[in-house]
């Protein structure tokens, strides 16, 4: 009979495992439409993430509150990848095979889109994607929302280089893809350009990187030959408060050495004393303090939804909230939310951005854009000093890199392909295969 | 390293080491000089260096000196021990007995002076598994056995034989080992708490336990660091006959403080004092000696 | 030897291997033959997901035989882990060939976007199969003998050894971040398309998966098993009680160690490996020392010194982390750290202590053998 | 400057609306499009606009540099003082605005010439020389204006195909110097067209409740040309963005936070306007543009104030011009300089002008001048002049110069070095110290040491909350505080958890592992997710300029003083106080110091809130240097260890110099490895450190330590 006991417990353990069976098996209740959430919501991550769950479970409400989609009601369902990768696609897998989810909200860093990738593919998910990225790719089962380097890089280093009048560059960024690939991309630009070789300085630094004084100072230096030096920044989240703090210490003003950052936003100012940052500079699609009925409107709700009217908006939330009427228009449009459907039914599709145009959703699973540069505040607010004439198409592939300059996304037919070679016709890499 | 003469010859001597079966030598020998590559060992195997004990003493100790900063714990020591003898030594607390049984195991290293095991063995060339494996165990004052193992297994893990990790990974008790085990349980008289865990023994129990490993080790020469302490008379009685046992085949080396045990036993004693012999001899020389007394009684 | 003599006497042992087997049987049935409608079918994503268990099972047998039977509390043992999923990892990506989104032969999509000329030479031989098998083991093996025969030499003990491993585990993750490290930075490696020419995504290769993280876990096991039954296995638990005695009766600690150190850091490569096909991804953050930290706690939790007790504590937690997850979002760290507590306060010799106290109610006497809370701290 | 004069004789009037929209077409290039229909002068526009990606962008590209050149190789020719590229530029394009009216055909070329940052110069001259330009003075500029407009318009021509390269400016100073004496005497006119007169503050006022960043900088330039009195107040308002404008009248006013909202108080008049509330006003935003021209503006304006500091920076402000009005009025104040610092400035800012002159002898004494000065403008003056010099003496002479300033620059950038070693280093310290309380006194290995420092780092962020308007005194409030609310937390963990566990560190460290988790989601679900501000008090911002090479930022300079202060401080408590005495007792025999009467359950609880503590301290220093948040423990928690290990566990001086050590270490490799590789080769520094020597830097003796 000791034994048995012992039996039972040891099956208890490893029949958890089994047990998940059961629990998998459970069907989506046939009267709503799931939509999955798929961000961090703690880990390293949260910080930014949390908001973004938040914009999509009130994008939800919202629509639920107009009676819902097809005559059905929405209904999210919230994960927590936790910052940890191959717990991203894992969650992504329960998403789609398990919750049966119509469309995935979600992620943030590169690495996490990379790990969900595979999964959306193989099981035919939907995906919006709302953070700017490095491009270089071109999803069937992806769309991204956020902006791609030409919507962001680019125009902010033409901004720099032609209404302030800076010579030299220096490129700051944590040593991830991200930054790399757009440091790729405006060192090749900037040499176009006619910029010499060594009036561009290139410095990465990890993740999370709290001591940056000699890079400050060597900024410094460097800024102190001559030129018109400004520093273009893919510095990550994190490492930003100890950078601006530093940078405001060691006495570097907006004036003499702007820097200009793309993954500084709202949110991230909102955990900085701005004081020592007034007159930096920041390149996004939309900023809080655009001033459109629209936008009056979005911050209103969000307010209303947080319960706290100091919490603020910022581009990724936009880029949600674009991907998430983008989304249900396609839905109607096709009249169900099977994937394929809803893919042929977007690409082409318009709906209003929050800055007074109208985002469209194009072939290659980008949209267009508006760029606008902003200054940063006191109040941690943008003001907007300068902005694009009309909307930027969003290119997946980049024109500066010798990978890529030849590579489209065309998910029309009779393309259909992400990575499709425009000299030599051909589509690329996995897409081919199948 | 440079390959003097006498190194090679080393290696060759090292080659009857491990040749159990006392057949087919060389074949072994290249089998064992090959996994030993394998193992990235370099070190000489000190296990096959003779003990030439023709001059008659065991162990020599010449002009030691240790210091622990400042502290001289051993000063200008010269100590012998005749092969087969039993030797007691005895002195007031920091008077550097147990200094000095960490230095011929090897666990503290002298600032200056000589250590040979034999004429030819210098032990401060040597680290601790390899005295034990040249014949030298050791009994610490604090009884430490492995708790979580039986006492069988205690005294298993002890067993002479070869301690290399292949071997060891693949090691089977024959039938004569066993009965050298069983025969030493009987001994120390532990046989009926074989299969208990050695944690679970008592003080005492513990002490033989750790001589009866002693024992298992078969080596030429023992140091056994206050083997009754906390002991009953009863146990005390058992011990000196269990050393007095010993005397003749085995050299032993007793630390004691318990001079009514040490009377038992004692043919020689040693008293260091300080960190260098004060006195030598029979007990009763030593107890009428007047420094010894001094030592002792005065102050 | 016959290691499956070795498993005399460990009920615990045996009865896990036993449910392991029903799993391994019935698992490919419920997912394979039972029809998708039907209740107890079995999702692909709850295979993959079994299939991962076990090998983290796998990993921690490996920290349970260096932590709970030698001693050495390894704070680092991810990174062994990790790089095992590397070679796997690297043999994968050459495996993509022209399917990467540039259709490059030979380089991985990564290389050709930071544009790399030609392959570092520490990816070639990846493209073949037995090549990568090998250095599965031989790279963690290589690393941790290395690193052991450096420590345990010099006598490196208690939290020393413990904070130097995690320092070992940490440097390795900053480096493989750096992308010039040519390991694809902190996106690593993914977007794997088959193994031996098995497509990835195909149940049936991951049933195939499944079963060797399987088989690999009762073959390890039971080796292990063998390790601790073996002399050689009392000697390390000696060395854990009572290293200067071991030391004094003639045992070459430094190179015991060594030895099952090194196998421990093997079986942990093996683990990764097995790891990567199936999650799809490896990543620097598999290096970070909390998840080394992490995997300790599953021993913890299982019964530290009894192997079972590693397997048990790595699926409990692991399913735990999965429900919690997707449960309780927001709250999970709550019953997680709380879950650590607990443990470490009310069931010090863990699940497997449990079982061992409900065996004496009924009237159970020989425990197996285990470490105090002490480790050599 | 001497192209400027005649921009107002000529320029200012009737081209200001001309510039106004010139400028607009910069920005807004619908607008320009929009002025090009009106104008039937597409020629060249078309073109530029199609060839570049952002429209703005290629306006500006056209006209820019090769104009400078130009004009700057021009005015040389025909000028007494050589114009400095700057200022001639503005003056070039500012002409070429102007005569963009007389001229139609080429006007976009020029107009895009006049957009890309015109209008500076104007203020400039408004200060200078409040209108009274001689005549001489005049006819030179003119011509140089007239040059000016060919090299525009030649090099526009040649901008729209290719990049401006050198043999674009190479072709325009041919030109220049083929016709400048005749266009010199061809256009006199444009002297005598308009009276001068710098706009009136009223009216230029009236630009800045404008939206367009370029009409307020027009405006605030004008402010700055009225040459009133007013004028620097108002700018410095201005920067400081304490000017508004009431939304209904746009009545520009300087306004105050009040109760109701905003105290106006009219900004001309002075009068107050009584208060408003705060959506009734709206602050005047500047950007980076206007921020500098303000600063020159303020710079000139306020050359003469009474504090040193505001006069240093404005003489700094002025380093590198060539303006003899500028420099004139720099030596009248040089002369009657007080302060010493404001003296070397002015020194400077002479000598590098006089670099640029065609006497060797006044080149040779400027070069010795430049002597040990380490104001990298200085260098790169000499730099220049190494370049274009050709007297043997004075090229000799730079070359020593700059040697000796290279040299002693190299020092402090050694010095440099030091002290961010140390103030790195005193930061690991403040983070492992407490770790070498409760994991090297104790034994106990926290691993919620971390979240304890964030806990340190909230506090302080909830004592700011508390204090708003006391932020400087904040920090003093949350030191004490921080080390309390720790301490509590750290005596509650050692209650409920760690005292079950002594003797079983591992077991400590997976009950605190558990615990970090929990302390981690706790701050997230009852605060935020999210980082949140903690201000830096007044006197922790900015840095100590020792010297133009060296500076020290104040933050890291308080960080080692405190780092050695809570060291010393922890130091005494544990060798002075009765509950040192029993902590130690504690630690190293537990079971003797019970015997002995000594309440170990009592020391340990206090023991571990003494570690707690000074880990909370830790935040607030941290809380100083980097973000606030949920995971921000963890950043630290390793490194901890690290040093805690490297030192020797138990050992405070270990852990102090250990420390030190790291950071040190860690900033000297950086330059040569990079922030990674410098962290992984520390890293790896440390396993190999620890195979020589097993228990650290300094390890602990006797038995006890044995084991």
């Amino acid at each position: 009979m000791r034994k048995r006991t012992l039996l039972k417990s040891l099956l208890m353990g490893a029949g958890l495992g089994l047990g998940l069976s059961a629990s998998m098996t459970a069907v989506a209740e046939e009267d709503t439409i799931k939509v999955g959430v798929l961000h961090s919501l703690s880990g390293t991550m949260a910080i930014s993430e949390t908001t973004l769950k938040d914009t999509v479970l009130m994008l939800v409400e919202q629509q639920n509150e107009k009676g819902g989609l097809l005559g059905k009601k929405l209904e999210a369902v919230v994960v927590d990848p936790a910052s940890d990768w191959p717990l991203f696609a894992e969650k992504a897998r329960e998403l789609l095979e398990k919750e049966k989810v119509a469309a995935v909200f979600g992620c943030w860093t590169s690495v996490s889109r990379k790990s969900v990738l595979p999964v959306f593919e193989e099981l035919n998910g939907l995906l919006f994607y709302p953070v700017q990225y490095e491009g270089e790719e071109s999803s069937k089962n992806v769309f991204y929302t956020g902006a791609a380097p030409n919507q962001q890089a680019i125009p902010a280093v033409d901004y720099l280089k032609d209404e302030l009048g800076v010579e030299r560059w220096v490129l700051a960024g944590t040593d991830y893809v991200y930054p790399r690939t757009t440091n790729k991309i405006l060192e090749a630009y900037l040499k176009q350009n006619g910029v010499a070789e060594d009036d561009i300085m290139i410095n990465y630094t990890p993740f999370g990187h709290s001591d940056w004084q000699s890079i400050v100072a060597d900024i410094k230096k460097f800024g102190s030959e001559g030129k018109k030096t400004a520093v273009v920044s893919t510095i990550n989240g994190d490492a930003n408060v100890p950078f601006y703090k530093e940078l405001g210490n060691q006495g570097i003003a907006a004036e003499d050495i702007p820097v200009v950052a793309f993954s500084v936003g709202e949110e991230e100012l909102s955990g900085i004393d701005t004081k020592p940052l007034v007159g930096h500079l920041a390149a996004w699609n939309y900023f809080m303090s655009v001033d459109t009925p629209e936008n009056d409107t979005f911050i209103g709700t969000w307010h209303d939804f947080i319960g706290n009217d100091k919490r603020v908006t910022n581009d990724p939330m936009e880029a949600h909230k674009i991907g998430f009427d983008l989304w249900v228009k396609a839905v109607e449009k096709a009249g169900s939310t099977e994937t394929d459907a809803v893919e042929d039914a977007i690409v082409g599709l318009e709906t209003s951005n929050l800055t007074g145009g109208t985002a469209k959703m194009l072939a290659n699973h980008h949209i267009t854009k508006p760029v606008l540069i902003g200054e940063i505040q006191e109040d941690g607010q943008f003001a907007v000093v300068w902005q694009t004439d009309g909307e930027v198409p969003g290119d997946a592939w980049s024109d500066y890199l010798e990978g890529s300059k030849d590579l489209v996304g065309d998910w029309t037919d009779p393309i259909n392909c992400g990575n499709y070679n425009t000299v030599t016709k051909e589509c690329l890499g996995s897409q081919a295969a199948e | 390293m440079n390959w003097s003469a006498d190194q090679s010859i080393e290696l060759l001597r090292r080659d009857r080491a491990f040749d159990f079966s006392s057949q087919r030598q060389r074949w072994l020998a290249f089998r064992e000089a090959m996994r030993r590559d394998r193992q990235f060992d370099f070190m000489i195997s000190a296990k096959d260096l003779e003990l030439d004990v023709s001059h008659g003493a065991i162990l020599y100790i010449e002009d030691l000196n240790v210091s622990f900063d400042g502290f001289k714990a051993i000063d200008n020591l010269n100590f012998y021990v005749d092969a087969g003898e039993l030797r007691c030594v005895i002195g007031p607390n920091g008077a550097g007995k147990t200094t000095m049984m960490d230095i011929i195991t090897g666990k503290t290293r002298p600032d200056s002076g000589t250590v040979y095991f034999g004429q030819k063995i210098d032990l401060l060339r040597l680290s601790e598994p390899e005295i034990a494996e040249i014949g030298i165990g050791r009994k610490f004052q604090k009884p430490t056995v492995f708790e979580h193992h039986t006492v069988f297994e205690n005294l298993e893990l002890a067993m002479a034989g070869d301690k290399r990790v292949l071997p060891t990974l693949f090691a089977k008790l024959s039938g004569a080992q066993k009965d050298r085990i069983d025969e030493v349980l009987a001994t120390i008289g532990l046989a009926e708490h074989a299969r208990r865990a050695a944690g679970a023994l008592s003080h005492g129990q513990k002490q033989w336990l750790e001589i009866g490993m002693l024992l298992m080790q078969d080596p030429h020469l023992l140091l056994v660091d206050e083997p009754v302490a906390g002991m009953t008379h009863q146990e005390m009685d058992r011990t000196a006959e269990l050393l007095l046992a010993l005397e003749g085949k085995h050299s032993v080396v007793v630390v004691e403080h318990d001079m009514d045990f040490v009377r038992s036993i004692a043919k020689r004693v040693t008293v260091l004092h300080q960190g260098s012999v004060l006195a030598e001899g029979s007990m009763d020389e030593v107890q009428n000696d007047r420094r010894v007394v001094e030592v002792y009684l005065g102050e | 030897m016959g290691l499956l003599t070795s498993m005399r006497g460990d009920t615990g042992g045996q009865i896990m291997l036993a449910v392991l087997a029903v799993v391994a049987v019935v698992v490919p049935i419920l997912n394979l033959a039972v029809p998708e409608s039907s209740p107890w079918h079995l999702s692909t994503y709850t295979v993959t997901l079994l299939g991962k268990y076990l090998t983290y099972a796998l990993l921690a047998v490996a920290v349970d035989l260096v932590w709970g039977y030698l001693g050495i509390l390894s704070l680092g043992h991810g990174a062994f882990f990790a790089l095992g999923g590397y070679a796997m990892g690297m043999y994968l990506m050459r495996q993509i060939g022209e399917r990467g989104v540039y259709g490059d032969p030979v380089l991985p999509d990564f290389m050709v976007f930071l544009d790399w000329q030609q392959l570092p030479w520490f990816w070639h031989g990846f493209d073949m199969f037995w090549f990568a098998a090998l250095m599965v083991v031989l790279v963690p093996g290589a690393l941790a003998f290395v690193f052991g025969w450096l420590a345990f030499r010099s006598r490196v003990t208690g939290v020393y050894l413990s904070i130097i491993t995690q320092a070992l585990t940490y440097a390795l993750m900053l480096a493989f971040f750096r992308n010039e490290m040519g390991f694809g930075g902190n996106n690593g490696l993914t977007d794997f398309k088959d193994i031996l020419g098995f497509d990835l995504q195909s149940d049936a290769t991951r049933i195939a998966l499944f079963l060797a993280s399987a088989l690999a876990l009762a073959l390890g096991y039971i080796a292990c098993r063998g390790i601790v039954t073996s002399r050689l296995g009392r000697v390390a638990v000696a060395i854990r009680d009572a290293e200067a005695r071991t030391r004094f009766i003639g045992y070459r600690v430094d190179r015991v160690k060594v030895a099952i150190w090194t196998f421990s850091a093997m079986l942990a490569g093996i683990a990764g490996a097995l790891y990567v096909p199936q999650v799809g991804i490896i990543n620097p953050g598999e290096f970070s020392p909390l998840n080394s930290i992490e995997l300790v706690i599953w021993v913890a939790i299982g019964g530290r010194a009894t192997l079972y007790g590693a397997v048990v504590g790595a699926v409990v937690v692991n399913y735990g982390k999965t429900y919690f997850t997707g449960a309780f979002p927001e709250a999970w760290l709550f019953a997680l750290g709380g879950l650590f507590v607990l443990v470490t306060l009310f069931l010090p010799q863990g699940i497997a202590g449990l079982l061992r106290m409900l065996r004496r109610r009924g009237g159970g006497t020989d425990g197996p053998k285990t470490a105090s809370g002490e480790a050599s701290a | 400057m001497h192209a400027v004069p005649v921009l107002l004789t000529v320029g200012a009037p009737p081209s200001a609306g001309l510039l106004l929209s010139a400028l607009l077409l910069a920005t807004w290039p619908a607008l320009a499009a929009a002025e090009e229909g009106e104008r039937a002068s597409a020629g060249a526009a078309p073109a530029s606009y199609a060839d570049v990606s952002s429209p703005a962008g290629a306006v500006a590209e056209l006209a820019e540099t090769p104009s400078i050149d130009g004009v700057d190789a021009g005015s040389a020719d025909i000028a007494a003082a050589p114009a400095d590229s700057d200022r001639g530029a503005d003056g070039a394009e500012a002409l070429v605005a102007e005569t963009g009216t007389a001229d139609s055909a080429d006007a976009p070329v020029e107009e895009t010439g006049a957009s890309d940052s015109a209008n500076a110069p104007v203020a400039e001259t408004g200060t200078a020389d409040g209108g009274d330009a001689p005549v001489a003075e005049a006819s030179a500029g003119d011509s140089a204006a007239a040059l000016a407009t060919e090299v525009a318009a030649a090099d526009s021509a040649d901008a729209l195909g290719t990049q401006n390269s050198e043999t674009d400016n190479a072709a325009a100073l041919a030109e220049v110097a083929a016709e400048t004496d005749a266009d010199a005497g061809l256009n006199p006119p444009g002297a005598e067209d308009a009276p001068e007169q710098p706009a009136s503050l009223e009216t230029a006022i009236a630009g800045l409740a404008e939206r367009s960043f370029k009409v307020k900088q027009q405006a605030a330039d004008d402010i700055a040309a009225s040459g009133d009195e007013r004028a620097a107040d108002l700018l410095k308002a201005l920067l400081n963005g304490d000017l508004y404008y009431r939304k209904d009248d746009k009545r520009i006013v300087f306004a105050e936070k009040s109760a109701a909202g905003l105290a106006l108080t009219d900004a001309l008049t002075g009068e107050s306007l009584g208060e408003v509330g705060s959506r009734d006003a709206a602050k005047i935003t500047v950007n980076n543009l206007m921020r500098n021209s303000l600063r020159t503006d303020i710079a000139t304006l306020t050359l003469a104030s009474p504090d040193p500091n505001v006069r240093l920076s404005a003489a700094l402000e002025m380093v590198g011009t060539d303006d003899a009005d500028t420099l004139a009025a720099l030596r009248a104040q040089r002369s009657e300089e007080s302060d010493g610092r404001v003296a070397d400035a002015i020194d400077l800012a002479v000598a590098i002008a006089e670099l640029k002159s065609e006497d060797a002898a006044v080149r040779l004494a400027a070069v010795e001048s430049l002597r040990g000065s380490l104001y990298p403008a200085a260098r790169n003056a000499l730099g220049g002049l190494l370049a274009s010099e050709t007297d043997a003496g004075v090229l000799a002479a730079a070359e020593g110069v700059l040697a000796d300033i290279e040299s002693r620059v190299q020092t402090y950038k050694i010095a440099e070095t030091v002290f961010f070693g140390l103030s790195l280093g005193s930061v690991l310290v403040l983070a492992a110290i407490g770790l070498a309380i409760t994991f090297g006194v104790m034994g106990v290995i926290n691993m919620a040491h971390g979240e304890l420092i964030m806990i340190g780092a909230y506090t302080t962020y909830l004592v700011q909350l508390a204090m708003p308007n006391w932020i400087d005194y904040s920090l003093l409030v949350a030191i004490p505080a921080a080390f309390i609310v720790s301490g509590l937390f750290g005596i509650a963990i050692e209650r409920t958890v760690i005292r079950f566990l002594y003797g079983r560190p591992l077991e400590t460290l997976l009950a605190t592992f558990g615990i970090s988790l929990i302390l981690q989601q706790l701050v997230r679900t009852t605060i935020s997710a999210q980082n949140v501000i903690v201000e830096n008090p007044s006197w922790m911002s900015g840095s100590l300029q020792i010297n133009p090479a060296l500076s020290l930022t104040y933050n890291r300079l308080y960080i080692v003083v405190f780092a050695l202060m809570v060291f010393v401080a922890l130091l005494l408590i544990l060798k002075r106080t009765a509950l040192g005495l029993q902590v130690r007792a504690v630690s190293q025999n537990r079971a003797m110091a019970q015997a002995m009467g000594v309440r170990s359950a009592r020391v340990d609880a206090l023991t571990f809130g003494l570690g707690a503590g000074i880990a909370g301290v830790a935040g607030v220093a941290l809380s100083q240097l980097t973000n606030v948040g949920p995971n921000m423990g963890q950043a630290y928690i390793i490194d901890s260890f690290m040093v805690v290990v490297f030192g020797g566990v138990g050992n405070l001086w270990g852990t102090l110099v250990g420390g030190l050590t790291l950071g040190i270490a860690n900033k000297f490799m950086e330059p040569w490895t990079g922030a990674v590789l410098a962290k992984i080769l520390v890293l790896v520094f440390i396993i190999l450190f620890i195979q020589k020597r097993p228990r650290g830097l300094f390890p602990q003796r006797g038995r006890a330590a044995e084991g």
